[in-house]
């Protein structure tokens, strides 16, 4: 209840983009400009949403970006084995499998460390982040495409439900709602909140901190995982070096939306808010053919704009 | 060694030979420690004697060197504070420990709340705990949905005692709950545990306050420098010889209160005005102590932040030594020659993370040249005047601040700014956890102070303390001075009086 | 952990120890293109029985320095760079220059020709206009969009070109020049915004196989695809493979392999004492559709000339 | 004493890197190398510097690597203005005072809003490296030349006094003597501490918590402007895209040598021990001919393995 009043300045500032960039570009609202939007923030709400879990209990996840690059790396190259001329579900699978299996792996160790020494998640992450960006260009150097047989892998990017409805789309909203619910329905989700209100006292009540602290990190990574399956299926293609700067994508769609640093404040719905004031933000200023110099500008002032008004707000309730 | 003679049956909880280090200190030394079903069994001891640290090892916060924890005479080993939990163990500890971005239900089912499956029942959770609150007549919590960091300290000290009696619990223990609790609340929290007691769960309860002690437990035992000193019957033992046992030395008269010899008005405050403080004047001689009586809540802290700039004034006007000031911040505060000591002494005192020397002299720093740290030596006899005078009890001076047991810090807080010599003492709770020895070594210093010509303003929610400490009592109630009663007419009664009258109204 | 594990491609083999060493500086080796240069040149290297380090600035241009200036201290006998910033790297020339170290500039230019033995490149003006040009053929009346990646001299030089070409042609028209930093990753949003921006357009150019991969994907997913036709330089296997499927037009093929083999050999002329060019353009080759299958079987063995 | 104490283990590290790079690098240990290596590290160890600062008051400074490329493009426009070829003195003065002049109003606009708003120094940084990312990108997109006159300012990068030391390396030596001075032997420096340490106890003793704080990040950022001055004139050319990633190098630097990042526990001895440590790697690592991806890794691991000794030591202690 108090979540969603808080939402309100947010929803509105959304809209006032939305009108402005309608003034401009007189196609921005069309139908399929506003799914290309929603299919746009897909990979970028998906880390969001493990990068929410992370900061809500104080912790941060640096490594999103070159975990998502080694998953979509080493996916592809399973992909890529065998006779790459023939579509096969076995090895799709198996592709899949290790892709996540490694994600699971860095989310491991990062949640292993945070919980277990006393190191800080920013540095761990730091860490495993250039860990994994080493690992993913020794396995390949340079992008590997995507086998054009592997229709299958390279609809989870690109297809279209109903000829409409983008597959990264339903990926996110269903990944989305099972985080809310997660986070906002469940024992589990109470503890996070409690973890980043007061470590202490959570430990105190004997709540396993230290197990939590594992799951949130592995659920960021694994979360990390399907985002680079998006985002190499979408590009046909895993670049070991891609990823870049993602971490503050998604760090920034967190804190837009109500995420706040100091930890036990955040919620999904603010969060998919976040990512998607800093989507329209990127497109429209693309689209209104804005200068990309003024852009990177803008959407400075638009983030602490809106972590200001955040800010403020919580200093007066 | 227990002097109190071995029941049939097995204790509830017998703790035998239970020894913890913290690197060079030994914190606990082979504690022996029993208590029945049924018994309300209060836990003495001076600042640092091991108090906290041995129920931190029954609720699985400390793990143990060596010892055994026996519950209905079967060993048991406490590993964590889910262990401790499944035994039946309630604790509530000295320092707060809520997470204050939830609301007040949420924080009393922290841990176990209501639900299938892992899903929440935020409505059982809500309504369970708007039954439990009414139940322990805890009135200062008006809604379960608030969160905690909206709520007093006192109320949240209230959470936290709902919070351990919302479960069965077989031993409950309670790390000083009434250090800033009001005589009305602590009452409803006595019944609630001679209710309990009746029910045979057994309670350990952790004061330095005396007159409760004698009040309320059955048998007490004292510790001293991590050893068991004795154990006794409530009724075998007098408040003195608890005290001797204690401290190891007779304390006639806790309280100084120094000659009354006011001099010039030192701080006049006139019409005082912000969110909290509504419409304050008082005059404070030089050489006076001003005591403020109020119940917790009054408000008595905010008027202790913006007589120290931190909290904005929005109205009135503030002279010291009969010039006008303005504080807008604790800077210009201890420029016209005011010092706050805060009541929350590990929020708002010390540096946590410093060492004791550190802590100290960082008030010292004004002091030094732009360019000059301070030498040794200087540092070296801050601290080591400091120690003597309030007695701290410490490895060395740089030692962690961290290390030290609650009423240490307390100690350390007070005793930097003693020797600065300001005009204006403002004192918020700085008995708060202090043991009745140190306690008398503070007022002792501070009565000598005021006899110099220091003006001081005392804030303590123990009424005893200002009433013997004061040479005026105001009498504060919601951001106001209703009363201001000279130490001669001030007695419990009429204060009370005062209080509960004006709540009644 | 052992620092001395040598790793991957750039390693040296540990009984060449004894040969000379050779020390490379790519802006980014996250490109086929310099991964293929590179092989080419590790190709006349090691015949020779002499050892090469690779290095990756990651277009970090201060790393460039850091990664240059090891090489020199290392004494090393040749240095191959392929600039991050074409402005910037004059003070590393000069430090080899004044150790005696000759160095090669490989696939795009320095400012400070002087200072360095020679420069081997691709006729990037030619490979834009090539690609102009096939748009032109198929397309009269196209209304194309760039992708640039505008601090690359070897890109500045293609968009150049194509624009030198397309001047000639009177129903082109370009109607904007957008960032796309050379890769698949940053080409992709910016080709959807493009498309949405601009529903007029009906070509790209791309400077690079990378790009043109995310332009790709882009006009698929808008289900462009056929409408916006996508000419590009680079001449990759992968692009190949793409050509086929009929998504790209054309791409203006050069020849990573015989750059890098080119400058090593440029180096042992020197060494041995025969003057050297300063200057060596390698031809760049058009590839369609038409000629892909030839073009991939005769790669290897460079440009026909 | 206990400070120096702490940087035992860290010295030990170092020589052991010092040892197995010479086994592999004959060259290794030579005079030239040393000085190259202490030359190499000397940008980073000055906006380290700084960084040491934000992060002992519990804040931090992601910046950095915008407001460098900014300070150099600014000073690099000044002194390609009028007449470039001829030298004047008056335009370098005037060169040098806008650069640092920029970097000291991103210093005060991040320092304002960290002092007197609540937002979180990651957000106001994250904020303010876009704006001045995108400032660098108007001024010029593509890299501006010094011109060849200005041979002055090229001496700040690249001139040796007496033909072996570098001017970078005197600089750094400079600023990082005057920077541990201000740490650890002025009041100001104490007061550093106590507000890391503590922020409201600092307050509630009469620091002037947000005045310091607006010094620290004016520091940081001038410094950070000292830095990217150093850097133009190394390069010979004024980058709008340099800098990527200089705030994590930074960060690194700082606790790898024992920053604490909760605030309140750092020295600059270590920052630059931090910073030897991670140059010497890159060097060696570089010479020893390893593939960059392992580099990668080996730079990741050695971090973790850094932080997690210190980590250790501190709660042995
Ligand atoms: N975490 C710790 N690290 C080091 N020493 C500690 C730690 N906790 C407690 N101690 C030491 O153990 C001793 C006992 O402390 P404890 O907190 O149990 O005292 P206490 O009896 O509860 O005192 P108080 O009445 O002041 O609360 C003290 O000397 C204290 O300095
Ligand atoms: N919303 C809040 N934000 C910050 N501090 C708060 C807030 N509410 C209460 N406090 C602090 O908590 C304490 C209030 O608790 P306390 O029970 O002492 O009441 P009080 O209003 O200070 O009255 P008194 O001092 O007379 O008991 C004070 O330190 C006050 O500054
Ligand atoms: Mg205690
Ligand atoms: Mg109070």
């Amino acid at each position: 209840m108090n979540a969603a009043k808080r939402m309100i300045p947010l929803i509105i500032a959304w809209i006032v983009l939305l009108i402005l960039f309608r003034m401009k570009v007189h196609t921005f609202l069309a139908r399929d400009n506003m799914i290309d939007l929603v299919q746009q923030i897909s990979v970028n709400a998906i880390i969001a949403c493990g990068m929410t879990y992370c900061i809500l209990i104080g912790g941060i996840d640096l490594s999103v970006g070159a975990v998502l690059a080694l998953v979509g790396t080493v996916t592809v190259s399973v992909l890529s084995m065998g006779d790459p001329t023939e579509q096969s579900i076995l090895r799709l699978g198996l592709a899949i499998c290790a892709g996540l299996g490694v994600a699971a792996l860095f989310g491991l160790f990062n949640g292993f460390c945070a919980a277990k020494t006393k190191m800080p998640p920013f540095i761990i992450t730091l860490g495993s982040m250039l860990v994994a960006r080493g690992l993913a260009l020794r396995i390949n150097e340079t992008p590997i495409r995507i086998p054009a047989q592997d229709s299958l892998f390279l609809a989870i990017g690109n297809a279209r439900i109903g000829g409409i409805v983008p597959v990264p789309v339903i990926i996110m909203l269903v990944l989305l709602a099972l985080g809310a619910v997660l986070l906002h329905r469940t024992r589990f989700g109470q503890h996070l909140y409690a973890i980043g209100g007061n470590r202490e006292a959570a430990r105190f009540t004997g709540i396993a901190v230290g197990r939590a602290e594992l799951i949130v990190y592995i659920l960021c990574a694994v979360l990390t995982g399907v985002a680079g399956m998006i985002h190499a299926s979408q590009l046909y293609s895993a670049e070991p070096n891609s990823g870049q700067g993602f971490e503050l994508n998604a760090i920034a769609a967190a804190v837009v939306g109500g995420t706040s640093f100091t930890g036990g404040v955040g919620t999904i719905p603010g969060m998919l808010l976040g990512a998607v004031i800093i989507g329209t933000l990127d497109k429209g200023l693309n689209q209104a053919g804005v200068h990309f110099s003024l852009q990177y500008i803008l959407k400075g002032l638009v983030i602490l704009a809106a972590v200001y008004m955040d800010v403020r707000r919580k200093r007066q309730a | 060694m227990s002097a109190a003679p071995a029941p049939a049956a097995a204790p509830l909880l017998a703790l035998r030979g239970v020894t913890k280090r913290f690197g060079g200190v030994t914190a606990l030394d082979g504690v022996d420690f029993e208590l029945r079903a049924g018994e309300i069994h209060a836990l003495l001891g001076e600042n640092g004697a091991g108090k906290s640290t041995l129920i931190k090892v029954l609720g699985g916060i400390h793990r143990a060197d060596t010892g055994t924890v026996l519950i209905d005479g079967a060993q048991q080993s406490v590993r964590g504070v889910a262990d401790a939990d499944r035994l039946g163990v309630r604790i509530i500890h000295q320092e707060l420990s809520l997470a204050s971005n939830l609301s007040v239900a949420e924080n009393i089912w922290l841990g176990r709340e209501p639900g299938r499956w892992g899903l929440l029942d935020r409505r059982a959770m809500e309504s369970a705990a708007e039954n439990l609150v009414a139940r322990l007549g805890m009135k200062e919590i008006r809604d379960v949905r608030e969160t905690v960091s909206g709520l007093s300290v006192a109320s949240r000290q209230l959470v936290e005692i709902a919070r351990a009696l919302a479960t069965e619990a077989r031993i409950l223990v309670l790390d000083e709950p009434t250090s800033s609790l009001s005589e009305s609340e602590t009452e409803n929290l006595f019944a609630t545990l001679n209710h309990l007691r009746a029910q045979g769960v057994g309670i350990i309860y952790i004061s330095h306050r005396l007159e409760e002690i004698m009040r309320l437990a059955d048998r007490v035992t004292v510790l001293r420098d991590g050893h068991t000193v004795g154990t006794r019957g409530i009724g075998e033992v007098d408040q003195h010889e608890l005290v001797r046992w204690m401290v190891g030395r007779e304390i006639v008269d806790y309280f100084h209160r120094p000659d009354a010899r006011p001099g010039a008005v030192a701080l006049e405050a006139r019409g005082l005005q912000n969110e909290k403080v509504r419409g304050v004047g008082f005059e404070l001689r030089h050489g006076e102590i001003l005591g403020i009586a109020g119940l917790v809540g009054a408000g008595r802290t905010e008027l202790a932040r913006t007589l120290f700039g931190i909290d904005k004034l929005h109205g009135g006007t503030l002279l010291v030594d009969g010039t006008e000031v303005d504080l807008r911040t604790p800077q210009d505060a201890l420029e016209a020659g005011i010092v706050l000591i805060p009541e929350d002494r590990q929020g708002q005192g010390l540096v946590m993370i410093q060492t004791i020397a550190f802590n100290l002299a960082l008030p010292w720093a004004k002091e030094w040249n732009p360019f000059g740290f301070p030498d040794q030596h200087k540092r070296g006899a801050i601290v080591d005047r400091a120690v003597d005078a309030f007695g701290i009890k410490i490895s060395g001076p740089d030692a962690g601040v961290d290390s030290l047991s609650g009423g240490n810090q307390q100690k350390v807080l007070v005793s930097r700014w003693m020797e600065h010599r300001p005009k204006v003492l403002i004192l918020d709770e700085p008995t708060r956890g202090v043991d009745v020895g140190a306690r008398e070594d503070m007022f002792r210093i501070i009565a000598r102070l005021v006899e110099e010509g220091m003006a001081v303003l005392l804030i303590s929610s123990d009424l005893v303390e200002v009433l013997n400490m004061s040479h005026r009592i105001a009498v504060y109630r919601d951001g106001r001075i209703i009363e201001t009663l000279p130490a001669e007419s001030a007695t419990m009664e009429t204060v009370m009086q005062l209080l509960t009258g004006a709540q009644a109204q | 952990s052992q620092p001395s594990q040598g790793g991957g491609g750039a390693a040296p083999a540990k009984d060449a120890k004894g040969g000379r060493l050779f020390g490379v500086s790519y802006q980014t080796m996250n490109n086929p293109f310099f991964v293929e240069l590179n092989d080419g040149m590790k190709e006349v290297i090691e015949a020779h029985g002499d050892r090469m380090v690779t290095l990756d600035a990651q277009y970090n241009s201060l790393k460039q320095k850091n990664d240059i200036s090891d090489l020199v201290l290392q004494g090393a006998t040749a240095i191959f760079l392929n600039p991050v910033n074409w402005e910037g790297v004059t003070g590393s020339l000069a430090q080899a220059k004044q150790k005696g170290i000759p160095v090669v500039v490989v696939d795009a230019p320095v400012k400070d020709a002087d200072l360095v033995l020679c420069q081997v490149a691709s006729d990037n003006l030619e490979a834009g206009r090539l690609a102009a040009r096939k748009l032109a053929e198929v397309q009269p009346e196209s209304k194309v969009v760039i992708l640039h990646s505008s601090v690359n001299k070897a890109c500045i030089d293609r968009v150049d070109g194509f624009k030198e070409e397309a001047a000639k042609h009177p129903g082109f028209t370009i109607l904007d020049t957008q960032e796309g930093k050379g890769t698949t990753e940053a080409a992709l949003p910016v080709m959807r915004d493009l498309l949405a921006r601009f529903p007029e357009c009906n070509a790209v150019f791309p400077i690079n196989d990378p790009s043109a991969f995310g332009a790709i994907s882009a006009i698929e997913s808008a289900g462009k695809l056929g409408k916006v036709l996508v000419v590009t330089v680079d001449g990759s296997k992968e692009a190949v493979d793409v050509l086929k499927t009929g998504k790209l037009l054309s791409t203006s093929a050069q020849f990573p392999r015989e750059i890098g083999r080119i400058s090593a050999e440029k180096v042992y002329e020197h060494l041995d004492g025969k003057p050297v060019d300063k200057e060596v353009k390698i031809p760049v080759e058009l590839v369609t559709r038409e000629n892909a299958d030839s073009f991939l079987a005769n790669k290897a063995k460079g440009p026909s000339k």
